[in-house]
């Protein structure tokens, strides 16, 4: 019989479950992180899909994964190695033992890897009888399937619906291990299957299961408990990014009162924004399943002309796609936002893999003179901030705005603590409805800003012609005269560099002087914080800046760079931030690091880094 | 804003015009579109201000800058997708598409063939002068095979496309034809036009007196048009040539259509079909839409089809307002906690 | 290289097998389209390395993967882009396009038309699941009228293309339909495609299991389909159900297609419409293509159209050759010095 | 009766002839800027088309324009200003005027400006009995009208018929003028109209007439004459830069015996070169003109696939649409290249005008990391060498190349020297027969300089699948391994440097050190060059460098640049050289000379901008 182990505390702890893509890894992940955000701790992560096709049962191709990374400190990746690994089969093993943390702890379902499963793994032979294996890690090797047919004896549930359980008996033990109540998770199986009775009692028992076997284990298990995060106190949810860009179309819609119209076209991985947009009809999100990326921006376009705002949403591919549309949205000056999220390029690339190799083609991706404000968003829940920005943006300016986000952000999730009404922006949007040049209308007569009005259709008296030629820097008819195209060239980039004036500063994260300046952008911003964290406890003079805003960049980036020795720029692509930076800071030459392996950078990788050049 | 629905003003062809001259070339059949474009519009019932045009780029493209009423002069081959988008946000405009046989057919046929099928209620206008005018005379999807253009001076090798048959086999509901120096029968076309709800497509035969002259002579010219041209009005019998004399038969065994003369060989009024345009079914449209290909057989003018269905926009609709009214005003809070949320004290 | 005419080996299936395993979801329809595609391969008259397959973005697009043969994966929606321009390039090679609804219709819609406008002599299959797969589950252009699918959950508002329809519309000189689960009459459709000089559509119902299960069971099921599909064959009377008792008879009045039973108020076999997929007249194939739309209809699989002409390629190199035996051998000097030069000493 | 004025010799002289676009200007300045060419003198010309359209006549949106510029030095533009004027109708003195020198010689056909045209060019009153104008310029207004019809009294002609051979008074007075001898042009006539007789005699009439009113007008009118520049010896022939590029295509096909595949869609500037090209099918060269701009580039990059040369030409919003489908080419690694003539942007932007625009979309507009080699031609001439090189590079690295050319080198021609079969560059274009990794064959195992081997259908045991996903870095089969892509970006990255070893250094022209180094790429240089000049033969330390090639920049130009106080960058654009050129070169920070006004840049003017910064 057992000895009742006594719990340990753990600041954090990065668990990844892995088994084939009918184990239900994604359910078990989000449940159990569910867990741990009840119990208020701080938590990101990370789900890995195999790549698009379902593959067959057991194959190495056919494994889906799960990491959360939770704990009583701020978070800010899903971690760069678990420090448990749950796979439910010899497949899964094969293809993720290699990033469990050298002693971590290895929970495997021994009931999976029979000859069959261990094959289509190529295992020549069971890996559980190896005894490397058990030096390094702590291997708990349980017979997850057996013990889930036991539990279900009688319940009268075919084998088929039986194994569908057996995620079940991993969850419980995993809420024993890390001391989570049973209760919630108990009446959260009865909400989600209260449609199919039958599986509301068997899930329930397969949990406690699982649970119990903790107890009961003959090995006296180490329990653990990682306590609550000071999270500020407020009502928390969790988000994903994707799932936080259409909950910001959603919320502009209702503070602005109109319509947001998202014209878009399916695409890996920002499908789930079209898809999430289109429940939020109600809210005044109009959705638009274009024939293709072109039309998808076209019909956005179409609609801002009448006066909605206009979003389209897609990948790489599709962004190439649209930037012949951009270049019509720059010179017509109509209010969009084109939000793209990242993937791993060139041409289709890695679909299902993180990349941030997008930079330069957004600032730069469109023919002749075509500036338009770059805004990225640093993490899952701020997706949601950096949509609002953009909207305000585009409908304050009048421009496209082109918002990055990447794969990684987009899939990934951690808690949103939901605002009050008054943290929301304001948004002011007016059309413009009476004349404004001596009783005609001129759609490109401008405000001190360089702003146009905003006259739509349905407007008695307004009628007036834009369209993608030169046009007269007043009337907006098509014009061929020289200087009144280099005025409207040079307007045009005044305007958005105008915009300026809405670009925050940059924040220095530590010393504002020192040996090391990280300068980030985007997805890394975790992983850079992280390092940024590890360094400056080990008393490094280094400090951190993120980029939310490539175009215009901060005021006083150039500034902040100077009170440093030497500038890093660690980016997920091959050096895009680093050159522009050059380009735009005469003198400034950063020390680059660059990963192209379609994951986020990991801290203690980055760390490592940092310190070679210190 | 649209919505308001004050009384329609009485309007004049005047109250159309933008005032620019239209910069086409002297003769261009664009002339007498616009012209005629601009005497229908007092009669559809639409206010100025909601009315737009859209077009792509090409000569034909350059219409919505001559029109007093909103416009967009957009991309190339684009111009379905701005106002597919415009027309499913707005409902209550009047959205017109003006478009070339280039700029429809070769870049833009995707954005048409949706256009199409979708069932947005957008009326599109094609000048078809089978050429590329604005880039000065190049092959085009509706130039015929072995034509000699600047692109292919040895002859095209490519075979046309026939643009009713494509807007018929898309899915069109409204589909006509009609020609630019045939003034009077365009002004019912693109009156019958107007009055459609759905995709709307009118293929208008145009000359380019500059790189694709007298593209249309063989059926437009005085001495040979009563025999040349099928001018089809729904209900009535197909019948043309001198004293509508000859008619359309339907022949069962061979399942085709037939030229017969009435009064010859037993033939009487009776045998000749009848023009169905309102049948659900798309193929006597398509029937006739590829009876010019045939020789010894007229071509057809007027509306091939015009059959009514649900909108795309009404249907959109409809889901927007069922949500909204089943949902009811959820404020920005409860929208933005959604169902699983928790507390941190 | 091709050109050399060397005597064509004895293949079997396996000799088209890449040997990488296809990575479809178990159940999917691609498997058993792919077991007919390598069956009928051996006997098409082609060796294995003039055999290229050329596909866009899709699960159906994975294709030339498996084939052991040239192939080219490219983007989504431009496979036909590809392969006119090596058809055009290299005749003598056979092309294959292997696409899906999505890949074909949506965002390659405009080169699939130009595909089959152009007659380029270019094998086209559609996997038709009506769904986007690879991308899990989104509204595709055949998908129905008020489908919920992952983007449409409150049902899509869009008309779906029939493809046969539009392919007729757009200028195909061929066009068939089969089904995934109906390998025998898929093989020998397949084997009329590859025999086929010039544009060349069909479509292939095929099942999802995963994101729309079912889509064709009302079609394919053992109990309903002898009602439910009228196998189409050249110069045979158009009859289908228990017994070939039902027929497909041409009403001259409407000018309609209507079922008969043959036997019935006095109905002989005569008077049921023979299937004519050779005629020029693309109408009889698309009054076919549009059969099944209509209520107590039969769905037809077979070959709707099968006509011959001079193909786009075939042309061009007329062309091509009439101009090399005219000018000759020109060195590259007197192809740089033109016709207007002086010299300067 | 009047005194036979003596000639005299003069260096250079550029001449612009305007009219209504029916007036034949076109060809009037074609044929007199041949008589010069015929002369010996180098020389330039730029037509100046109204918009697409033909608008109604004598208005001013119908103006029609050709300028050239000759002289016994080297001429490398059209010409700053012109020193004559030939203007046919009023409209086109109105739109002209501004342009012509101070000082300089006006002639007008006084027979034009009757009250319709006046009215049709907005003057209140005709500027001919405008006194300012005679103090202003040597005025010469002859009626022509008149003159020409007296010429052709009894011809039978109509007036229209008449009105036509105007033209030809005009030129027939130039010839006078300039002192070209006149039965070359009579001979021309023969030739051209041979199919229409009456109008040979007609012509010849007329420009005979023309040439003698310069000997008898009353006012003694000063001949000039330019004598013959020192030119190589060679044979020559006047080339547009569109003809050039398709000239290039034919000269590869020959030279290669492979057939050079050009799928394209018509768009101004860039049309002329598919349609010219359409006529060299004898030569191997093939065209298809596509349904749109991403079919062009696909024909092409599958007929690249089947063992053509690969080729598509577009202009800027042609190139917006392509770039998916470069980054397509960058993955599979096939030779293609990619002609971009540019237009003024953004959008549709000014189709007929001339910019430089479009460099940073040609180096970064493409998703993902998908670099490729850029190659920029100076010259209309250039053109033909610039295709050569692109040629040559994507068919030996297997690669997509970007060549940039713009409307003023299209649309503009010069001499050029016909080179002999020896001057011309080699090919060796190879296609892999065997298979390349014991019995199997692996499309991208590489060679040393890391290019990939090129097998096409109909080689039998080679048969393989390519495409647009990432892929192992040996068998090309698609790879979702993360340090696979990882290695495979970087490979890509490296093979595009390794071009370098084809790069030629940059020549300085002028000194290596001094004050100012100006840097120019692309059509540019005849103005910077003339500047360079100007500013060296008054004494100022100032060089030259053109960069012909973008990516990868010159292994010598760092080092070249250092050796000046300033680096000045005159472009067309809003500053995209200098931008990249402080991205590479850290430290490097140009001043920036920019023009935006559809128009090249004039000489003068430059040279001025730089002697403020001297
Ligand atoms: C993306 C793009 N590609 C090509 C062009 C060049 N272009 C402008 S109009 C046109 C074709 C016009 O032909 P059509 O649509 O028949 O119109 P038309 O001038 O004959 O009325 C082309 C190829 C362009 N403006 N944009
Ligand atoms: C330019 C671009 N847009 C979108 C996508 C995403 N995508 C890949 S496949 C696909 C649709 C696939 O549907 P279908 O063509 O019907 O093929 P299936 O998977 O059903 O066989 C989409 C939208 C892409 N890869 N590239
Ligand atoms: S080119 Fe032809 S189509 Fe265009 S404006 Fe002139 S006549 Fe009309
Ligand atoms: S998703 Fe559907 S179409 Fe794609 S492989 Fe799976 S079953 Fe086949
Ligand atoms: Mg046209
Ligand atoms: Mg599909």
């Amino acid at each position: 019989m057992s000895t009742p182990s006594k719990v340990q505390q753990v600041e954090t702890v990065t668990i990844r479950f892995v088994g084939d893509s009918g184990d239900g890894m994604q359910l078990t992940g989000t449940e159990f992180t569910r867990a741990n955000a009840l119990a208020g701790t701080d938590l990101a992560t990370f789900p890995d899909y195999p790549a698009e096709i379902r593959a067959p049962a057991g194959s190495l191709s056919g494994v889906s994964g799960y990491q959360v990374n939770f704990g009583s400190k701020e978070i800010h990746t899903p971690g760069d190695a678990p420090d448990v690994l749950v796979a439910m089969n010899p497949a899964a093993l094969k293809t993720n033992l290699p990033d469990l943390r050298p002693g971590g702890m290895l929970i495997v379902n021994k009931g999976a890897f029979n000859a069959a499963n261990l094959e289509k793994a190529d295992y020549k032979s069971n890996p559980l009888d190896d005894d490397a294996l058990k030096h390094a890690y702590k291997v708990l090797a349980i017979d997850m399937s057996m013990l889930t047919d036991h539990a279900l004896q009688g319940s009268g549930l075919s084998s088929k619906e039986t194994a569908r359980c057996r995620n079940y008996f991993a969850l419980g033990l995993m809420y024993w291990l890390y001391s989570r109540p049973m209760e919630q998770q108990l009446e959260q199986i009865q909400k989600k299957f209260s449609k199919k009775p039958e599986f509301v009692d068997a899930n329930q028992k397969v949990f406690k299961a699982g649970y119990a076997f903790g107890e009961t284990v003959e090995v006296g298990l180490q329990r653990y408990e990682v306590p609550a995060s000071k999270l500020a106190p407020g009502t928390y949810r969790t988000v994903t990014g994707n799932y936080a860009v259409a909950l910001g179309f959603a919320t502009v819609a209702k503070l602005t009162g109109k319509q947001v119209f998202l014209g878009s076209y399916p695409i890996t991985p920002a499908t789930e924004i079209l898809q999430e947009s289109s429940y939020f009809k109600e809210h005044g999100v109009v959705t638009y399943q274009a024939e293709d990326e072109i039309a998808g921006i076209g019909s956005a376009i179409g609609a801002s002309f009448g006066g909605a705002l206009g979003c389209t949403t897609t990948s790489g591919p599709g962004l190439a796609l649209k930037a012949e549309m951009m270049g019509l949205a720059v010179i017509a000056e109509l209010p969009l936002v084109i939000v793209n999220v990242q993937r791993g390029g060139p041409s289709t690339g890695m679909p299902t893999k993180t990349e941030q190799s997008d930079l330069l083609v957004s600032l730069f991706g469109r023919h002749g003179e075509a500036p338009m404000p770059v805004i990225a968003a640093q993490s899952p829940a701020d997706c949601f901030w950096a949509t609002l920005e953009a909207m305000k943006i585009a409908t304050k300016w009048m421009t496209p705005v082109l918002l990055l986000t990447d794969g990684y952000l987009g899939n990934g999730s951690e808690p949103f603590k939901v605002p009050a009404p008054s943290e929301l922006p304001t948004f002011d949007v007016k059309y413009q409805t009476t004349p404004n040049h001596d009783g005609a209308y001129m759609p490109y007569k401008r405000d001190a800003k360089l702003i146009r009005p905003w006259a739509i259709p349905g407007t008695p008296g307004l009628e007036h012609r834009i369209g993608g030629l030169e046009k007269d820097s007043m009337s907006g008819m098509v014009s061929y005269d020289g200087m009144n195209h280099e005025r409207m060239v040079l307007t045009r980039a005044k305007k958005i560099a105008n915009v300026i004036e809405d670009v925050p500063d940059v924040q220095v994260y530590g010393k504002a002087t020192g040996d090391v300046l990280l300068v980030s952008w985007g997805g890394t911003f975790g992983s850079v914080r992280g390092a940024a964290e590890l360094l400056q406890s080990q008393g490094k003079a280094v400090s951190h800046v993120h980029l939310r805003w490539l175009n215009p960049l901060p005021k006083n980036l150039a500034a902040v760079m100077k009170g440093f020795k030497k500038i890093f720029v660690p980016e997920v692509n091959n050096g895009q931030l680093a050159f522009y930076l050059r380009g735009m800071f005469p003198g400034i030459d950063p020390v680059q690091f660059n990963r192209i392996n379609g994951k986020p950078i990991k801290i203690v990788e980055l760390a490592g880094k940092v310190l070679e050049v210190l | 804003m649209a919505t308001e629905n004050t009384a329609l003003p009485v309007y004049s062809k005047k109250d159309f015009e933008s005032g620019v001259d239209p910069r086409w070339c002297p003769g261009c059949g664009d002339f007498s579109i616009i012209n005629q474009v601009q005497k229908v519009l007092p009669s559809v019932g639409h206010k100025r201000e909601d009315i737009v045009f859209i077009s792509g780029i090409g000569c034909s493209s350059r219409f919505p800058y001559y029109m007093n009423n909103y416009g967009m002069h957009t991309l190339h081959g684009r111009a379905p997708s701005f106002a597919s988008g415009l027309k499913v946000s707005r409902p209550e405009l009047m959205v017109w598409i003006v478009t070339g046989d280039g700029d429809a057919l070769a870049i833009g046929g995707n954005h048409f063939i949706h256009a199409m099928r979708r069932n947005i209620d957008l009326k599109l206008l094609l000048f078809n002068n089978r050429i590329y005018g604005l880039t000065k005379g190049q092959v085009s999807p509706t130039s015929e095979l072995g034509k000699k253009t600047k692109t292919t001076p040895h002859g095209s090798p490519d075979a046309p496309f026939n643009p009713p048959a494509l807007a018929i086999g898309a899915g069109a509901t409204f589909v006509a034809r009609s020609i630019d120096v045939e003034g009077a029968h365009l002004g019912v076309v693109l009156k019958a036009a107007a009055e459609h709800k759905g995709s709307c497509f009118t293929e208008i035969y145009q000359n380019c007196p500059v790189f694709n002259d007298g593209a249309y002579t063989a059926i437009t010219e005085k001495s040979v048009k009563v025999e040349a041209l099928l001018r089809m009005e729904h209900g009535k019998p197909l019948l043309f040539g001198k004293d509508n004399k000859k008619g359309i038969r339907f022949n069962a065994q061979s399942a085709e259509l037939e030229v017969v003369t009435v009064g010859e060989g037993g033939v009487t009024e009776k045998d000749v079909l009848v023009h169905d345009a309102k049948r659900d079914d798309p193929t006597l449209a398509f029937m006739l839409a590829n009876l010019s290909l045939k020789p010894g057989f007229p071509t057809p003018i007027g509306v091939f089809r015009d059959v009514s269905r649900p909108t795309a926009e009404e249907l959109t609709w409809a889901m927007i307002n069922a949500a909204k009214t089943k949902k009811g005003d959820v404020d920005v809070t409860r929208l933005l906690s959604g169902s699983d949320t928790w507390v941190i004290k």
